[in-house]
């Protein structure tokens, strides 16, 4: 018999499931697109998943430090997208496509 | 100070011949100043007590105090002669290649000077880390100086033998380091001091490979057997000794190879009684191995070079099987084989080198009548062959004799196969004697005079020293063997306990 | 909550305060000169001036041992050491900055400032006592390197380069994040002595933790280079314009490091529950030494080989690391890891600054070709270039082998000899790749008049003077390791 | 003059003779060279008979000379002095090497006098004379190796002293590469005895051998006198290390002479006699010695007969007579050993000499072939060569009669010796006495076979008068050995000069078993065969020189076999120096270069490879990085979770 009402009550687990899978497809989406914009895209996505889990652990320590956190990675993620996008608009300008595969130059 | 003075007087050197304003006067102020190198050196005589086998003329101070590591030298009876060799060499070397250095003549003097430093150091050292560094930065200078001037697959060459004897040496490192941290759990201090090494009661089990002492042994074992070399680690020796120029090959042959056998008269075997005896064995097979492969092996080399390079191998046997023999007579022996050694096989390259400077060939097979057309340096090749052969009275019987006397007593068998090696030096020289100077004229010395390719009078003054000293080591071995005595009899009566006292 | 600044804790910053205003000065220059670029030894002298009294007042701030703000940052020896390490990687870098055809060009004064700024993360991490400040510093030295990177005047590379080390290292830090995210939640806090109290209580219980905390270790290693997330390395340090090379190779390394020894100095190590972590760490140090040594091997682009070498130190360090963690004695480990740092920074930086003085060109990427003739026309760039690579090599007695030599002893006196028998198998490897360039300088035929061009003093200066560091440092290391076992005794 | 001196001065004198010709060694002065050379073989000589007239004067049984200089090797308990002896032994060893050698050195004058380089060949030969002086006279076995290579390094430098030849070169090469096998013989050999018995001092060993002797330790003793006559085969030509004899004959006539066939190549019988009292503790080894000396004899003997080098002739029959010295010395005839050295010395440097003459008369052919009837060319050549024929086969009263038959006595007579021993010895004479007829008979006698444009011409007074002298030697040199039984007929009853002189220093065997009768007997049938054999080689090269060919055609294969040397040197060079060669460079290719060194590479390929997969997997997409970081994470996370 299910227990509907343990499922209803959404606590920390939930929150953390939820955060795991929204941080699992943010690095698919680093690790497998090939637009460069997709993947700041993923990596923003990575960054709220992390926000999400210090949201819910501050509710459930209670104190605020969680909250901080959050602040501090919303700014950082705010700085990283400028620089992201700035480079992204650097590979524009060069060849006028922000596919990942131009950069494929320094290896071995 | 007269020891750090030996030590880093080339240093100095190397200093004043960088700062000459000319390079014409590299060759002479070399040879003056390494002559005075040799002259401090011969003070030795003076301040060294023979009758005493303690570590003399001591000098000790803080280098890096937190793991016990000094700057700590002195001298026995046992690094007395290789001190003196290698400040002997040095000057002849610089003679030598007057003429066969031709490029970069100042850069090579400071690598020569470097590496007398280095040398000096490394047999003078008491402290391991200070050893291990000495050690290894002799290597810094040989390498340059066969890669720079040497043949045509010199990087090949100098390659190899740096990577080999580094790969040898750093595993050694480890093994010192291991011993510096015993020193602290049984002494309650750390110290890196041989002295204090030879103290450590190093745990010991028979037939277990996996103990203490027998990785500790093998770990050191490894890093000197690459240097002296032993078979089957000996293929770095020929390809450097023929790529290197003159004065390196003489340097490399005479000293660097002895910096091996010194390193297990003075670390493998006193450190680790136990092991040695039980490994002696091993250690012995692989000097008759090398004894018998490098003659035979030398017997059917197409180079002079190599042939040479391939008898140090076959030599260096001998010494080992000595050392392993560990007895009075075996120690003693390999002890004067080493300097044997360095005279004769140093001698031998010199005269290689003297005749390719001449027809710029190295090949046997294009030699040929030689004796008519060089009858000094013909004598003296000769004089060099007998002495490397071990005739009596010259000195490579002395050293011979002994180490066979001590391997017999050790284990007959050993000994019957080494003696195969008395053999096969005699054929493998004296084929080479044959091809080269005996027959017709050989295509090398092509349109040359009668005599034409005789030595000058500088070559002359560079082996005499040397053929003088090949009998008189022969005559007179006590002369040099009395030097030694005490250090040595302590090295063999009290092995399992070896202590070196600091003279008071 | 109420929240407590004191006068002290200004005082304490003050060293990155000083750096954040010179690094201003030339910039407000510029933009009231209408974004004119100045005379570019005028802008370096006002970096020299910020780093100059940074380290005056890093030096006077030492061994206080006082947290501020709230004990969010912590002044103890191993932050101070480590800032003077970054202090002085800085100067050098900004030496070659000035001095490179890829940098030095309208576009100084805002190298200069990101330059410094970057060094303000980085002091910040050092400093940092709090997760959040650690993540804050982080960020901050990451986003001015990707910028300094980015504004290199090559065109292709060293855009790849940024990119590349953008996308992982904001990869790499959302993990961390998210491993921080879990510590918080488990510890409650992210003060970093909460977490080092309660680590060995909740490694063994609490999975949520471990998992945290193997993210947060796996963060620095990303930026430390260790295998398997080393592979940015060789591309960025390639990409990269030298003289920044140069400083992500050192600096970077440096203050990740030493986050990663405070950490270590949780005793996590030491729980039982974290040992299958450590066999792996131990594991990924041998395999981080082969993929450095190994990968070097074949490389033809000198700066390709050198980053494939760094990654090889980080092996090393990690062997260190492991010995200080495991308890016992690991103050040698402790020692060896601050030691390494130093030595690695001067011999690397060095040998960069070799390369950068030998670049004619934006774009230039020297191979092992380019060096033939080196030892016959700049005899002396030659002799600093050998002795750096010595020192890499660890040849005594040079300043690289002591640093070995400490490693090693930590290693074997905590019976991690498997781990120093890699150690020399990886040095064994690295002789053949470290002397090629001295065959090249020496022994291969030069090719007619390629060095006619004059050095730039100021680089050429510091190679040498790095160069004689090396020799110096080498033969009286003794002063040195008691500085830095000084600076490690507190948080062991 | 006090005997040290003495033992200096005789030592000395050849090494200044060395030193003045080998500085000067590009004169070409040969009279100059060989007036110094001969007056410090002299002087030499002059000491040896001072040392002599001292020595009879000291009471028999102390008649001991010793000198110390220096300690030579002092390690441990193993103390060998410079130091020399002289006492009955060596005494008479110094009076052969330094008369026998004066004369050769004064016959060399002549001989060489047209060479390019008489000045080296003088001091070569001082050289060689100062060294066999060490050997003989040294108070230790070391001393005695000292002279013992000593005088193989001056036989290798003599042969091939017409180095140009590559043939003399390869000889002088092949002489001391076959003493050295025997010389490590000899190193073992010391190496046991001084184990055995703590010394390698002559007069130690003769002290203290017959005490360790009670204790039965024969078989150290057995294994280094094995060793030993490993080293005096080595050295004295014997079976199986022969070999090298022939082909020293490369060397210049005197040499030949005074090396190959008076001196060196008896120091391995002057060793046993030396050491006899080691030697008859060692039965079994005593039976191998006399048993090699006897084949050894007899396989020479048979190969001198298919000869036709007067030299190679010459050779094989030093190597014959050697084997009969060694049979002596196996059977414990150390005093007849000695005595037939003595008397060989006489009577072969004599032939040696003569041929010498012949080949310098004959412009240096030395085929005897394309000889013939040269008696009447070299009168003095011809008789001194007569008394050395009638010498060598064994026709009294001349000197070889007395000694070899004193051996083949010995060898039936003594408890050591068998009746086998004394049939090969018999039959060794016989061939002797044949092809030594032969060689007379095709060099002297019957017609000449020389060609035209060579006239023979008598050697010069400097070469006769050696040829003289020692031919009155080869006369009278027996008669200070005549047998107890001849002594007992003959007036006056002369003693057994010779064997009483040596008695207090070599072992004594127990007295052998047989009867005057039987000596006398078996004396008369010896000379007997010896002179039918004798009448039949002349029968078959004067009277009806068809017949040889006849007869080797008759005996078809084992004719070629003897005159091939039984294959030996090419069993040698096929069987086991050319595999050893061809083994050498497998060694090298297999082990040094494809197995060592491709080991080393093989650890460089290896990195290498990795390198490649290092590179490989370096391949440039972020996004693969990305992927091996998150793998990372995950082995990470799966390994120390699910622990």
């Amino acid at each position: 018999m299910l227990d509907t009402e343990a499922l209803m009550r959404i606590g920390l687990g939930h929150y953390i499931a939820l955060s795991g899978i929204i941080f699992s497809f943010g690095m698919i989406a680093v690790m497998m697109r090939k637009n460069v914009i997709v993947m700041l895209m993923g990596v923003e996505l990575m960054l709220n998943a992390v926000n999400l889990s210090f949201v819910a652990f501050a509710k459930e320590a209670g104190n605020l430090n969680g909250h901080i956190m959050v602040f501090f990675v919303m700014t950082i993620a705010a700085a990283e997208a400028g620089v992201g996008l700035a480079l992204a608009v650097a590979i524009y300008k060069k060849f006028h496509e922000v596919n990942i595969r131009f950069f494929e130059q320094l290896k071995g | 100070m007269l020891l750090t003075t030996l030590i880093f007087l080339p240093v100095v050197f190397a200093l004043v011949v960088a700062a000459l304003p000319e390079e014409k006067w590299v060759r002479p102020v070399s040879f003056v100043l390494s002559l005075g190198h040799f002259a401090a050196t011969c003070l030795l005589f003076w301040r060294f007590n023979p009758a005493s086998s303690a570590l003399q003329l001591v000098e000790k101070h803080a280098w890096v105090p937190t793991f016990g590591v000094n700057y700590f030298v002195g001298i026995d009876g046992i690094s007395f002669w290789l001190v003196i060799l290698s400040a002997f060499l040095t000057p002849l070397a610089v003679l030598g290649s007057w003429t066969a250095i031709e490029k970069k003549v100042r850069a090579f003097h400071i690598c020569l000077f470097l590496l007398l430093s280095a040398t000096m150091g490394t047999f003078l050292a008491v402290d391991a880390i200070l050893f291990y560094a000495f050690f290894e930065a002799s290597l810094i200078p040989m390498y340059l100086m066969i890669g720079v001037w040497g043949g045509s697959r010199r990087l090949y060459a100098t390659m190899k033998f740096f990577i080999y004897t580094m790969a040898g040496s750093l595993f050694m490192l480890l093994a010192i380091i291991a011993l510096i941290f015993m020193t602290q759990e049984q002494m309650g201090q750390m110290s890196a001091s041989v002295l204090d090494f030879y103290n450590l009661d190093v745990p010991f089990v028979a037939g277990d490979f996996l103990n203490t002492q027998t990785l500790l042994f093998f770990a050191f074992s490894l890093a000197f057997a690459i240097k002296v070399p032993m078979f089957p680690v000996h293929t770095w020796l020929p390809d450097a000794h023929v790529e290197a120029p003159t004065p390196g090959s003489v340097i490399l042959a005479a000293v660097m190879l002895k910096m091996g056998t010194y390193g297990f008269m003075r670390f493998v075997l006193p450190i680790f009684p136990e092991a040695s005896e039980y490994f002696a064995w091993f250690f012995m097979l692989l000097g008759v191995v090398g004894i018998v492969y490098g003659a035979l092996v030398a017997m059917v080399q197409p180079d002079i070079k190599k042939l040479v390079a391939y008898s140090s191998v076959s030599h260096m046997g001998y010494v080992m099987l000595g050392l392993f023999a560990m007895n009075l007579y075996g120690t003693t022996g390999g002890y004067y084989q080493m300097l044997n050694h360095g005279i004769s096989t140093g001698a031998l390259f010199l005269l290689v080198g003297m005749i390719y400077e001449r027809t710029h060939t190295r090949q046997i097979s294009e030699y040929g009548g030689l004796a008519k057309a060089a009858p000094i340096y013909t004598i003296a090749f000769l004089i060099v062959t007998f002495s490397s052969i071990a005739v009596p009275l010259t000195n490579g019987f002395i050293g011979e004799f002994l180490i066979l006397l001590g391997t017999f007593e050790a284990n007959r068998w050993f000994a019957g196969v080494a003696v195969l090696g008395v053999i096969l030096g005699a054929v493998y020289m004296l084929w080479a004697v044959k091809r080269i100077f005996f027959g017709p004229r050989g295509k090398a010395l092509g349109h040359y005079e009668e005599e034409s390719l005789d030595i000058n009078g500088r070559e002359i003054a560079v082996l005499i020293p040397l053929v003088i000293l090949i009998f008189w080591m022969g005559l007179f071995p006590s002369d040099f063997l009395n030097w030694s005595k005490a250090s040595l009899d302590n090295l063999v009566q009290n092995r399992t306990h070896y202590e070196l006292k600091l003279e008071e | 909550m109420e929240i407590q600044f004191k006068l002290v804790d200004f005082l304490l910053v003050s060293p990155a305060v000083a750096l954040f205003i010179f690094s201003c000065i030339p910039l407000l220059i510029k933009v009231l000169r209408g974004n004119v670029e100045q005379n570019s030894f005028a802008t370096l002298i006002w970096g020299y001036m910020g780093i100059i009294i940074a380290a005056g007042l890093t030096v006077a701030t030492m061994g206080s041992n006082r947290t501020a703000f709230e004990g969010a940052l912590v002044f103890d020896g191993l932050s101070g050491f480590t800032g003077l390490v970054l202090l002085f990687v800085a100067a050098v870098s900004l030496t070659f900055a000035r001095d490179s055809e890829s940098t030095n060009d309208k576009q100084f004064t805002e190298n200069m400032f990101l330059m410094l700024n970057c060094v303000v993360g980085m002091l910040t991490m050092a400093w940092a006592n709090d997760l959040i400040v650690v993540f804050v510093g982080l960020e901050l030295f990451s986003l001015c390197l990707y910028m300094m990177i980015a504004l290199s005047l090559e065109q292709r590379t060293s855009k790849e380069a940024a990119f590349k080390y953008f996308i992982l290292g904001s990869f790499a830090s959302a993990l961390m994040l998210y491993g921080i995210s879990f510590i918080y939640g488990t510890v409650g806090s992210t003060y970093l002595p909460d977490m080092i109290s309660a680590a060995p209580n909740l490694l063994a219980t609490n999975r949520l933790f471990l998992f945290g905390f193997v993210l947060l270790l796996v963060g620095v290693c990303f930026k430390v280079a260790i295998f398997p997330f080393h592979a940015w390395a060789p591309d960025v340090y390639q990409g990269s314009p030298t003289p920044l090379t140069s400083f992500m190779a050192t600096a970077v390394k440096a203050v990740s490091l030493a986050f990663f020894l405070r950490l270590v100095a949780s005793q996590a190590f030491s729980v039982e529950r974290f040992w299958p972590f450590v066999d792996v760490l131990q594991w990924l140090a041998v395999l981080t030494i082969l993929v450095g040594n190994v990968g070097a091997f074949r490389q033809k682009s000198l700066k390709r080989m050198m980053a494939y070498s760094s990654i090889a130190h980080s092996g090393y360090v990690l062997i260190g690391l492991i010995a200080a963690g495991i308890g016992g004695a690991s103050m040698l480990g402790a020692g060896g890891v601050m030691f390494y740092i130093f030595s690695y920074s001067i011999m690397t930086i060095g040998a960069f600054g070799v390369l950068h003085l030998l670049e004619t060109r934006a774009d230039s990427d020297l191979t092992f070709e380019d060096l033939r003739g080196l030892g016959r026309d700049k005899p002396w760039l030659a002799l600093a270039m050998t002795i750096l690579l010595l020192s890499l090599t660890g040849i005594p007695p040079t300043l690289g082998f002591w640093g070995k030599f400490f490693i090693f002893s930590a290693a074997v006196k905590q019976g991690l000899v498997w781990l120093a028998i890699w150690g020399v198998v990886g040095s064994i490897i690295s002789v053949y790749y470290y002397l090629r360039p001295i065959v090249a300088m020496y022994m291969e035929e030069p090719t007619a008049g390629r060095y006619t061009f004059e050095l730039r003093p100021l680089s050429y200066f510091a190679v040498l003077f790095l160069a004689l560091l090396t020799m110096a440092f080498g033969l009286a290391s003794e002063p040195v390791y008691q500085a830095v076992l000084a600076s490690v005794s507190k948080v062991f | 003059m006090n005997h040290a001196l003495l033992i200096l001065t005789l030592l000395i004198a050849p090494l200044i003779g060395f030193l003045f010709n080998g500085l000067r060694f590009r004169s070409h002065n040969a009279y100059l060279a060989g007036a110094v050379a001969t007056g410090a073989s002299a002087i030499s000589f002059l000491c040896s008979v001072t040392l002599w007239t001292k020595l009879v004067s000291l009471p028999v049984e102390n008649r001991v000379l010793e000198t110390k200089f220096f300690e030579w090797i002092a390690v441990g308990t193993l103390k060998i002095p410079f130091g020399f002896v002289v006492d009955q032994i060596s005494i008479i060893m110094i009076l052969i090497i330094t008369g026998v050698g004066s004369l050769i050195h004064l016959f060399s004058i002549g001989y060489m006098s047209h060479d390019e380089r008489p000045s080296k060949f003088f001091a070569y030969l001082n050289l060689f004379l100062f060294n066999m002086l060490v050997l003989v006279l040294g108070d230790n076995m070391l001393m005695t190796f000292v002279g013992w290579e000593g005088v193989g390094l001056c036989s290798y430098l003599l042969i091939g002293f017409w180095f140009t030849d590559p043939a003399k070169a390869a000889a002088g090469m092949k002489a001391f590469v076959t003493n050295r096998i025997g010389d490590a013989g000899f190193l073992i050999g010391m190496f046991i005895l001084f184990f055995t018995f703590g010394t390698l001092d002559y007069s130690d060993l003769a002290a203290v051998v017959p005490k360790v002797a009670e204790l039965g330790w024969t078989g150290p003793v057995t294994m280094a006198c094995l060793f030993l006559f490993l080293g005096a085969a080595g050295k004295s030509a014997q079976i199986p290390l022969y070999v090298w004899l022939p082909d020293a004959m490369a060397g210049p006539t005197p040499v030949s002479a005074l090396i190959h066939a008076a001196t060196m190549v008896t120091a391995g019988v002057y060793l046993f006699v030396r050491l006899s009292a080691v030697l008859v503790l060692a039965p079994h080894a005593m039976e191998v010695i006399a048993w090699t000396g006897a084949l050894t004899a007899l396989m020479a003997a048979t190969i001198g007969i298919t000869q036709w080098d007067i030299k190679k002739i010459l050779a094989y029959s030093t190597v014959s007579q050697l084997g009969y010295m060694f049979m002596a010395v196996g059977v414990g005839a150390f005093p007849a050993a000695q005595f037939h050295l003595m008397t060989h010395a006489f009577f072969k440097a004599l032939m040696f000499l003569g041929s010498g003459s012949v080949i310098h008369a004959m412009h240096e052919e030395q085929d005897i072939r394309k000889m013939g009837g040269l008696k009447k060319y070299l009168p003095v050549t011809y008789i001194t060569f007569l008394m050395g024929w009638l010498a060598i086969i064994g026709i009294p009263p001349f000197a070889g009669f007395f000694s070899k038959d004193e051996i083949l006595w010995q060898a039936w007579s003594s408890p050591h010796g068998s009746k086998g021993l004394w049939a090969i010895g018999a039959i060794t004479a016989a061939c002797t006495a044949f092809y030594m007829t032969r060689l007379m008979a095709l060099t002297f006698w019957g017609k000449s076979r020389v060609s035209p444009d060579v006239h023979p011409h008598e050697s010069p007074p400097t070469m006769a008068i050696p040829l003289i002298v020692l031919g009155i030697l080869s006369v009278i040199g027996g008669w200070i050995g005549i047998p107890h039984v001849i002594g007992e007929v003959l007036p006056g009853h002369p003693p057994n000069i010779f064997a009483h002189w040596l008695e207090p220093v070599v072992a004594k065997v127990e007295a052998g078993h047989g009867s005057a009768v039987m000596e006398w007997s078996l004396m008369g049938f010896s000379v007997g065969l010896a002179g039918i054999f004798a009448w039949l080689a002349y029968d078959f090269y004067v009277r009806v020189p068809s017949r040889p060919k006849a007869v080797a055609a008759a005996l078809g294969p084992a004719y070629r076999l003897v005159e091939n040397k039984y294959f030996v040197d090419e069993f040698y060079f096929g069987k086991i120096i050319n595999p050893l060669v061809e083994a050498s460079k497998a060694i090298w290719l297999y082990i040094d270069v494809n197995f060592i060194d491709k080991a080393t590479y093989f650890a460089g390929d290896l990195v290498s490879g990795l390198a490649q997969l290092v590179k490989t997997i370096q391949n440039g997409k972020t996004q693969s990085y990305a992927l091996y970081m998150a793998l990372g994470v995950v082995i990470i996370m799966t390994v120390v979770l699910s622990s």
